[in-house]
């Protein structure tokens, strides 16, 4: 806490807003952290699970962080010691989820080229405004992923946008190793591709050698009871078989895993399915190279790829290969025929639906372009709202392996609940409420950041002084508002 | 391995040897000496060829051209078993004066003559001989709004044409980011207030006297600008520096300009020569710059070849290096084509001069023979 | 230049949409990405009552009315007919709805810094139009995102920068023939852009940036000094330079003058400057503030003198230019404070960066739709004194349209196509 | 894997490359049947037949002859002139600019991970338009080790499979070569040279200590095997001595000590290294190596320096001063890859003595000679080879320098490079010579698909 707390003051030299914002954020949280585990209640005018119909004035009840009730507010009763939010005038919403995002964290990138061994939980900050962004546009829950300059990245972690420390935000632990198929600077696709395949064929290596040793020891020992005239007491492998839909090594049950290099661990839970990959693809080359990594290790059906707008033209690729993809957050890319230098707009995330291909969008700031504007382009493109909100709610949430959990309002999933003044693909409507885990977590009315965006209201003792200081830490510039990863 | 090679020069040789007392060294005649040469094929320039075609010259101008032209007694004559024809000439050059073919001081200096600036001794002027170039124009380099008078300059002796061209910028090229003018508007507006009163150069200019070498900029927006100020002022002249000249041609043909089309690379490559062909089809005069020495000489020729490949006719191309190049630069009268009465500036070629699969044998220049392909001397010891 | 029915379809066919001719393989090429285009084909030879006829379910005039099922049509490229209550006969265009084309005055689609003539600070008599390059692709990725009028202007590198020029985003591709028949406008710069170049003379070698100004103080004094000399030279003439006629001609109000200004110091500068110059009974400046991204923290500076603002596009952070932060409810308070407010994107991109997604987000600083709609037609037509072609669909106005896929600037619609002078640019088809 | 991946790609290309004419993929169906009847047909540079007919089945050629008569539902494409698709040994078409400019290859790069399918198949179309129907392309071309280069058809690609022929056709290196304007001076070039001569050995070491570790371990399984029989026969005597010593050592009251057991030991395995198991394949004379290098300095260095590795084959690129080195190069039978663009004033320093001339020079010498583009544009390779013609040499081994020998070079001259049974049908009809700017190139055939016809939007570019 209190290291949290000089990190809030290192802040306030950041922005003339960070003070209030300081404030206000604990406000919030202390006020929520007291209530946590209770029953609450939201009654509001109409409540759209995403897993049926949409319910007018309807009620949601959370009990223990779950959701216990949904329904109409005649069929669903309240318990008399609830906590009750009673909003008819506004609508109710699953929370969006972010399904791969690098904000958030201290650094999105690590210098090392191959990290499994690497967890982004060590980088992510809970007090980065990046978070509070979330709430304000209604994502309530994020994957954190290494940032896509590496060829293995850290394993990342799905967090809920809230929490003083990063145990509190933690949904979901190890949610996937960060793999990039593109490369960084002053290097080519060729050596990325031969930094990528050697950690995988180093792993390989690793084993076998592990294998052959243990063998190698066992002989020797049975020759030895041999000439000596013992009778060999021989013990089975302590270890566990390998497994995997990819390439396997014959005795590994010989070796007790404990035995096994950690910096590799990682790499040999993704080989043989215990983590899920996500892997970022530059160009529509790349999505060659990834599934061709992805199936030679067996943990294709645990990819997702993570596109940049350019890759739409893999689209046939990586409908062939029945593997789910996120979108970048640029939505309309304009090609140009060389010959006749004629363009073209083509509209991404239409050719992904036409092909069947499961995606999800991806935000690249707190406004203009976060996931709810993103559904909306969708819209305006001829998607119907259905398709649109299943983008940034349920086709996420199944990516991360939290269907039911998160992305949709039904019984047993967690109480993630935004409150909106009106359609929440309306660029005139605005999220007034959060909950999260039956926590009120955000309300509009005490959100000084967006009252002084939308409305210029300076809170007191704020008036910028001239130009910003920098904050300096550690002798590296800080990720701003919405510090990307690229 | 040798024999085979020699294949295509020796029948030249041979034949000269033959004929001629001495090795064809000596066949070169000093000043005042005539000379003939019978060719296989005679490019007159004009597009015509004539087949086993003979050519006398005497004092450095051609005497006789013709398929039964009489050779004059005494005076020795070498068969040829190739190609024969003008010199080729090149139209926008800083061959042998790069550093001094730019006042970088001054944006207008109409005064300036690119003459002064040329070096006939310098060695990327020689060059140009061996690939079969005896003409070209000097020009400024890009980056003054008018850099001056470009002339017509003859390799390795002197400047036959002084006052050729105009050079005017109208596009980004003649910007530089440190001295006026920095803005196309800004040297839009200094070019309009030269030629609304116009003096000197510009009044020559506008009167028809002076042509114009008008650097079409950049881009096509640039280059259409370019031949509108022309028009406006009724310029003539020929349009240089465009690689937009495919879409621009029926707008060049009605300011009735001429183009020097830029040389043949790899990227702008495909624009090029899509507006030689595009050119011709409208029938714009051009002819080629080769932009020596940042280009090889061997470019010029090249350029003609891509085009061809991209649909020129062989004959247009042959014309647009030699005898339109000439009426471009205002020689017509004395090189470009061989004709009686014309300088004798003489390219031997073991092909079709358009191939760049054919050697340049020998060279003449003002009757005098200033190159020889080398393997002949190599000849003489084996 | 008014092109016949038959000239503009040859002109697209040959235009669209990079204004190069494309060839038969180009159309092959489309038909196979039709899926994913944005498709954009020509429009076939029109009925003979009309060159173009769109039916629309809703056609938002810009006069604060809506028209329901209206039929458009549209002669010589402009508005002959516009009737409500129609169905949709065969064959016409139909969309769901359709607004006046959109028009920018801070498109920013200058050619960099070709575009300013930076060999003194002040170049009034300068017209940029001599550097645009209608060949730009920018101008076709205008015109898809429903922007059909646009001010160019030169890069605020000087203090006063030239002569800009309006014009349509599709037309011939001669500027003279693109140039709209407007008031031209003067633009130039005060904050810390126009003097980013120059520097003093020590130090480095000298050349025509070693000079004045290098602060914001350098800048308002040419301001100042430039007036004061264009009306000194009226009486001296020795004293008389090119383009105090320019000047003269803003003092006299014939000029609009578009200063940028960011912030809310500059925003100050630039009224003061007016103010000081009705003082001194040199005139009154027709002013118009560009990139007044600060106007919200003192709108009373711009009421008390009736100055006109165009809006930079909206940042998701709220920081922009010249370290200046920028409220989404700006628009909403000048509007209400009764003065003449534009969006403007500063660019040429889809989706977010578009006009129409600005007005939009002005919406959600509170502007109303009318307001929002005003803000990027009406207005800017007011602005360049086009009122009487632009802006608005009526008869007799210029046929520029933008087609919705559904309710304009929601963030849920889009534009579908686009009509400039009677030519479908963009067909929703 | 590839294959499945092929599968998809081919789908995906098939739509998603704009401009990829549908009409192409129909040439192509099994047993499908293609004649080609030519008035002048090079069988190879040098060898012609007159009104001769070549038959096609499944994109290989099966019959040539002037006898060969078209069976009933062949495509007929008839034409003046046919020889075999120029290859371009020196390209990067097909592969991405990062992947050539990259510095950071060694000689475990694969330049096949640069092979681009998504590149707009209008840049394949022009080179093929101009008969170039193969380039070898190197990922890190000015890199001091490119890594394993690989053979390309310019086909319009549907997948990598599709474009790839070879997918190991060299190891390459770069000496001398400036970057970034910046020339690497005198001391770090011959060092340069002394570190590539090293490497080449360490590749042959390590091939060589790999052989004798196979060696060593066969023989000691054997021994310890036998041992082990051994050891097992006379297991039930080591039993009874060992309980008669554990019972003496009781009455002794001693402690009991097992026997020491000895065995000879295991072998020791030679270390995994990636890139000196290629240099291996590259001392064995498996792959060729392709040394880009312009300095008779450097080249001279290099010669003597390589001379004692028998089996190495080196092949030359640019090779600007070669002239001063051509009498070894001719004894020894390393080809040099000419590039032969004309270059003006400004021009790299390694460079700085370029000629047109060379290559005629260095053929005349008898040295094997190809010709490059160097990356600078496979489409305009026909041209500049004229122009190297136009320099001095002979037109059939420019011919050859474009097609047979570049095969030849590269292992491949079972499958490309001249018109025989057997061979891919990679073939251009002409109505003309061959390297004449008049002469347009009518038909390109790509593995006996018809990519360039007449009518083709391909052959106007």
């Amino acid at each position: 806490m209190i290291q949290q707390f000089t990190r809030f003051l290192q802040r306030i030299a950041q922005s003339h807003l960070a003070f209030t914002l300081g404030l206000f954020g604990c406000v919030f949280l202390l006020s929520a952290s007291a209530q946590a585990g209770e029953k609450y209640a939201i009654r509001a005018g109409t409540v759209h699970t995403l897993a049926g119909d949409a319910i007018p004035n309807g009620v949601i009840v959370i009990e223990g962080g779950r959701i216990t009730a949904v329904g109409a507010a005649d069929s669903v009763k309240i318990p008399w010691d609830a906590e009750v939010l009673d909003v008819p005038h506004l609508e109710a919403y699953p929370g969006f989820v972010e399904a791969h995002t690098s904000s958030g964290m201290d650094r999105p990138n690590e210098s090392v080229q191959v990290a499994p061994f690497l967890d982004v939980r060590d980088s992510i900050d809970p007090v980065a405004f990046y978070f509070e962004d979330c709430l304000r546009s209604g994502i309530t829950t994020v994957n954190v992923q290494h940032g896509s300059a590496c060829v293995i990245g850290a394993v990342g972690m799905v967090v809920k946008p809230y929490g003083m420390t990063v145990e509190e935000m933690l949904v979901r632990p190890r949610s996937g190793l960060k793999i990039s198929t593109s490369p960084g600077r002053g290097r080519s696709r060729a050596t990325q591709a031969q930094t990528l395949r050697a950690a995988f064929t180093g792993l390989r290596t690793h084993l076998e050698e592990l294998v052959q040793e243990k063998r190698d020891g066992k002989d020797y020992a049975r020759r030895e009871a041999l000439y000596q005239g013992r009778d060999l007491t021989g013990e089975g492998g302590k270890g566990r078989a390998m497994s995997s839909k990819g390439w396997t090594v014959e005795g590994l049950e010989l070796v007790p895993r404990g035995e096994v290099d950690e910096k590799q661990e990682t790499l040999l839970d993704l080989v043989e399915g215990r983590v899920p990959a996500w892997i970022y693809c530059a160009a529509p080359m790349d999505v060659r190279l990834a599934l061709e990594i992805a199936t030679d290790n067996g943990f294709l059906d645990r990819t997702t790829l993570v596109l940049d707008d350019s890759c739409w033209k893999a689209a046939d690729l990586i409908a062939e290969a029945g593997v789910s993809v996120v979108l970048d957050a640029t939505l309309v890319r304009t090609e140009t025929d060389p010959k006749t230098e004629e363009e073209e707009e083509v509209f991404i995330p239409g050719v992904f639906k036409e092909k069947g291909i499961p995606f999800a969008l991806s935000s690249r700031n707190s406004t203009s372009e976060s996931l709810w504007f993103q559904a909306a382009m969708c819209m305006a493109h001829g998607f119907t709202r259905a398709e649109a909100l299943a983008a940034i709610t349920t086709t996420p949430a199944s990516m991360l392996g939290l269907t039911g959990e998160v992305g949709s309002l039904s019984v047993g999933a967690s109480g993630n609940v935004l409150l909106t003044s009106g359609d929440p693909l309306s660029v005139t409507s605005f999220v007034e409420y959060v909950v999260i885990d039956g926590n009120l977590v955000y309300d509009r009315s005490k959100d000084v950041r967006t009252q002084y965006l939308l409305e210029g209201v300076v809170p007191e003792g704020t008036e910028s002084k001239g130009e910003e200081p920098e904050v300096v830490e550690d002798g590296r510039k800080k990720a701003g508002d919405d510090g990307g990863s690229r | 391995m040798q024999t085979h090679r020699k294949m295509n020069t020796n029948a030249f040789l041979l034949a000269a040897l033959a004929l001629v007392a001495g090795p064809p060294a000596n066949a070169s005649p000093g000043e005042g000496d005539a000379l003939a040469i019978r060719a296989e094929k005679l490019h007159v320039g004009d597009g015509t060829i004539i087949e086993n075609g003979i050519v006398v010259f005497e004092n450095g101008k051609i005497t006789e051209v013709g398929k039964g032209a009489p050779v004059p007694k005494g005076v020795v004559l070498i068969e040829h078993a190739g190609h024969l024809s003008a010199g080729l000439i090149a139209l926008r050059e800083q061959a042998g004066a790069v550093g001094e073919s730019n006042d970088g001081t001054r944006a207008v200096m109409p005064e300036a003559q690119l003459g002064y600036a040329y070096n006939p001794r310098h060695s990327q002027v020689q060059e140009l001989l061996r690939e079969g170039i005896t003409s070209f124009v000097i020009a400024p380099r890009p980056g003054s709004l008018v850099g001056g008078r470009c002339s017509v300059v003859k390799v390795g002796t002197e400047v036959i044409r002084a006052n050729a061209f105009l050079s005017i910028c109208t596009g980004s090229n003649g910007l530089t980011s440190n001295r006026f003018p920095t803005s196309l508007q800004g040297s839009q507006a200094e070019l309009e207030r030269r030629f609304a009163w116009p003096k000197g150069e510009f009044l020559a200019a506008v009167k028809g006297d002076l042509a114009v070498m008008l650097d079409g900029g950049v881009t096509r927006a640039e280059t259409q600008h370019a031949i509108a100020f022309a028009r406006r002022h009724g310029l003539k002249g020929m349009l240089v520096g465009s690689t937009r000249l495919g879409e621009l041609a029926p707008k060049i043909r009605a300011a009735g300009l001429g183009v020097a089309i830029s040389n043949f690379s790899p990227n702008t490559g495909r624009r090029v020569v899509e507006g030689a062909v595009a050119l011709s089809k409208a029938d714009v005069p051009f002819g080629f710059a080769l932009g020596a020495p940042y280009n090889h000489p061997a470019n010029l020729r090249l350029t003609a070849a891509a085009c061809i490949r991209a649909g020129l006719k062989p004959g247009v191309a042959m014309k647009a290096l030699t005898s339109t190049a000439a009426t471009l630069a205002g020689v017509g009268d004395q090189v470009g084509s061989v004709q009686v009465g014309l300088a004798a500036d003489l390219v031997l070629w073991s092909g079709d001069p358009t191939d760049p699969g054919s050697q340049v044998m020998a060279v003449y220049v003002d009757g005098d023979e200033v190159f020889q392909a080398e393997d002949d001397d190599e000849n003489g010891d084996d | 230049m008014i092109l016949t029915p038959m000239l503009q379809a040859a002109c697209l066919t040959l235009c669209l949409p990079t204004f190069q001719q494309a060839p038969a393989d180009g159309a092959e090429v489309k038909a196979e990405r039709a899926s994913a285009a944005a498709e954009v084909t020509v429009q076939p030879a029109a009925p003979a009552a009309a060159d173009l006829r769109i039916h629309a379910g809703r056609v938002y005039t810009g006069t604060g009315e809506i028209l329901k099922n209206a039929l458009i049509e549209v002669r010589d490229g402009k508005i002959s007919s516009l009737r409500p209550g129609r169905s949709a006969p065969e064959g016409v265009l139909q969309v769901k709805a359709v607004t006046a084309g959109m028009i920018d005055l801070s498109a920013r689609l200058n050619t960099g810094f070709s575009s300013v003539e930076q060999v003194t600070e002040v170049q009034p008599h300068l017209d940029v139009a001599g550097s645009v390059n209608l060949y730009d692709k920018r101008f076709a990725r205008l015109a898809r995102t429903g922007v059909t009028t646009i001010l160019i202007n030169p890069l605020d590198r000087n203090v006063i920068g030239g002569r800009g020029v309006a014009v349509k985003t599709h037309g011939p591709m001669e500027i003279e023939a693109r140039r709209l028949s407007s008031r031209a406008i003067l633009r130039g710069a005060i904050g810390t852009e126009p003097s980013s170049a120059n520097h003093p003379a020590f130090g480095r070698p000298t050349d025509f940036f070693s000079r004045r100004p290098t602060t914001r103080m350098g800048v308002e004094w040419e301001w100042r000094k430039a007036f004061f000399d264009a009306v000194a030279a009226t009486r001296l003439p020795e004293k008389d330079f090119p383009g105090s006629a320019e000047l003269r001609a803003a003092l006299a109000g014939e000029r609009t003058l578009m200063i940028q200004a960011w912030t809310t110091q500059d925003i100050r500068t630039a009224v003061y400057l007016d103010e000081e110059m009705q003082r001194e009974g040199f005139g009154d400046l027709d002013l118009v503030i560009d990139a007044a991204a600060e106007a919200w923290k003192e709108p009373a500076i711009l009421v008390r003198n009736g100055t006109s603002v165009v809006l930079p596009p909206h940042s998701p952070g709220g920081r922009v230019g010249d370290g200046a932060f920028f409220s989404w409810n700006t628009a909403k308070l000048l509007v209400d404070e009764g003065l003449t407010v534009c969006l403007s994107a500063h660019g040429a991109g889809p989706g977010p960066s578009s006009l129409g997604s600005q007005a939009g987000f002005a919406m959600r600083g509170g502007l109303t739709f009318d307001q929002a709609l005003a803000s990027v037609t009406s207005a800017p037509a007011a602005l360049l004194g086009m009122a009487d072609r632009l802006g608005a669909v009526a008869e007799g106005m210029d046929a520029d349209l933008a087609l919705w896929s559904g309710r304009p600037f929601a963030s849920t619609s889009r534009v579908v196509g686009v009509v400039i002078d009677g030519a479908v640019v963009v067909d929703p088809r | 894997m590839a294959g499945a991946t092929s599968g998809l790609l081919a789908a995906s290309a098939a739509n998603s490359n704009p401009g990829s004419d549908p009409a192409d993929q129909g040439n192509a169906t099994q047993g499908d049947l293609v004649a080609v009847r030519a008035h002048k047909l090079y069988v190879r540079p040098g060898t012609v037949l007159e009104d001769a007919t070549v038959l096609i089945r499944d994109g290989v050629i099966i019959q040539v002859g002037t006898d060969v008569q078209a069976p009933e539902g062949a495509r007929l494409v008839e034409g003046d002139v046919v020889c075999a698709g120029f290859m371009d040994p020196w390209g990067s078409l097909g592969i991405t600019s990062g992947g050539t400019a990259d510095s950071s290859t060694n000689v475990a790069t694969r330049t096949v991970d640069v092979v681009d399918p998504y590149v707009h198949p209008w840049y394949r179309n022009q080179a093929l338009a101009a008969g170039v129907t193969a380039v070898r392309v190197q990922a890190g071309m000015a890199s001091a080790r490119g890594g394993v280069g690989a053979m390309l058809s310019t086909a319009p690609a549907v997948d990598r499979a599709g474009m790839v022929i070879l997918e190991d056709s060299n190891v390459a290196a770069a000496l001398g070569i400036s970057q970034g304007g910046r020339t690497p001076d005198v001391f770090s070039r011959i060092t340069a040279v002394d570190k590539l001569v090293k490497d080449i050995g360490s590749g042959r070491d390590y091939g060589i200590a790999w052989t004798e570790y196979a060696h060593a371990m066969t023989e000691w399984r054997a021994a310890i095997e036998k041992k082990e029989a051994e050891l097992e026969k006379e297991f039930k005597k080591a039993k009874k001595s060992r309980d008669k010593e554990i019972a003496e050592a009781k009455e002794k009251d001693k402690e009991f000590k097992e026997e020491k057991y000895k065995e000879d030991k295991q072998p020791k395995k030679p270390k995994v290294h990636a890139e000196n198991a290629v240099m291996a394949r590259v001392a064995s004379g498996e792959l060729p190596l392709v040394v880009t290098v312009h300095r008779a300095a450097e080249l001279r260095a290099l010669l003597s320096g390589t001379a004692k590795y028998k089996r190495l084959r080196l092949v030359i690129a640019g090779g600007t001063e070669a002239m001063a080195v051509a009498d070894q190069l001719a004894e020894r039978g390393i080809p040099v890859i000419v590039q032969p663009t004309p270059m003006g004033a400004s021009r790299p320093d390694e460079y700085s003595e370029h000629d047109l001339a060379l290559a005629g020079r260095l053929s005349e010498a008898g040295v094997r000679v190809l010709l490059g583009s160097s990356g600078g544009g496979s489409a305009n390779l026909p041209l500049l080879a004229s122009l190297a013609v136009g320099h001095g040499l002979d037109r059939d081994k420019a011919l050859a320098a474009l097609t047979s020998e570049v095969a030849r070079t590269f292992d491949l001259s079972g499958e490309l490079g001249t018109v025989r049974p057997g061979r891919r049908a990679d073939l251009l009809v002409l109505d003309g010579e061959p390297l004449l700017p008049t002469t347009s190139v009518r038909y390109v055939l790509s593995s006996g698909r018809v990519l360039v016809s007449p009518d083709s939007t391909g052959s106007q570019d």
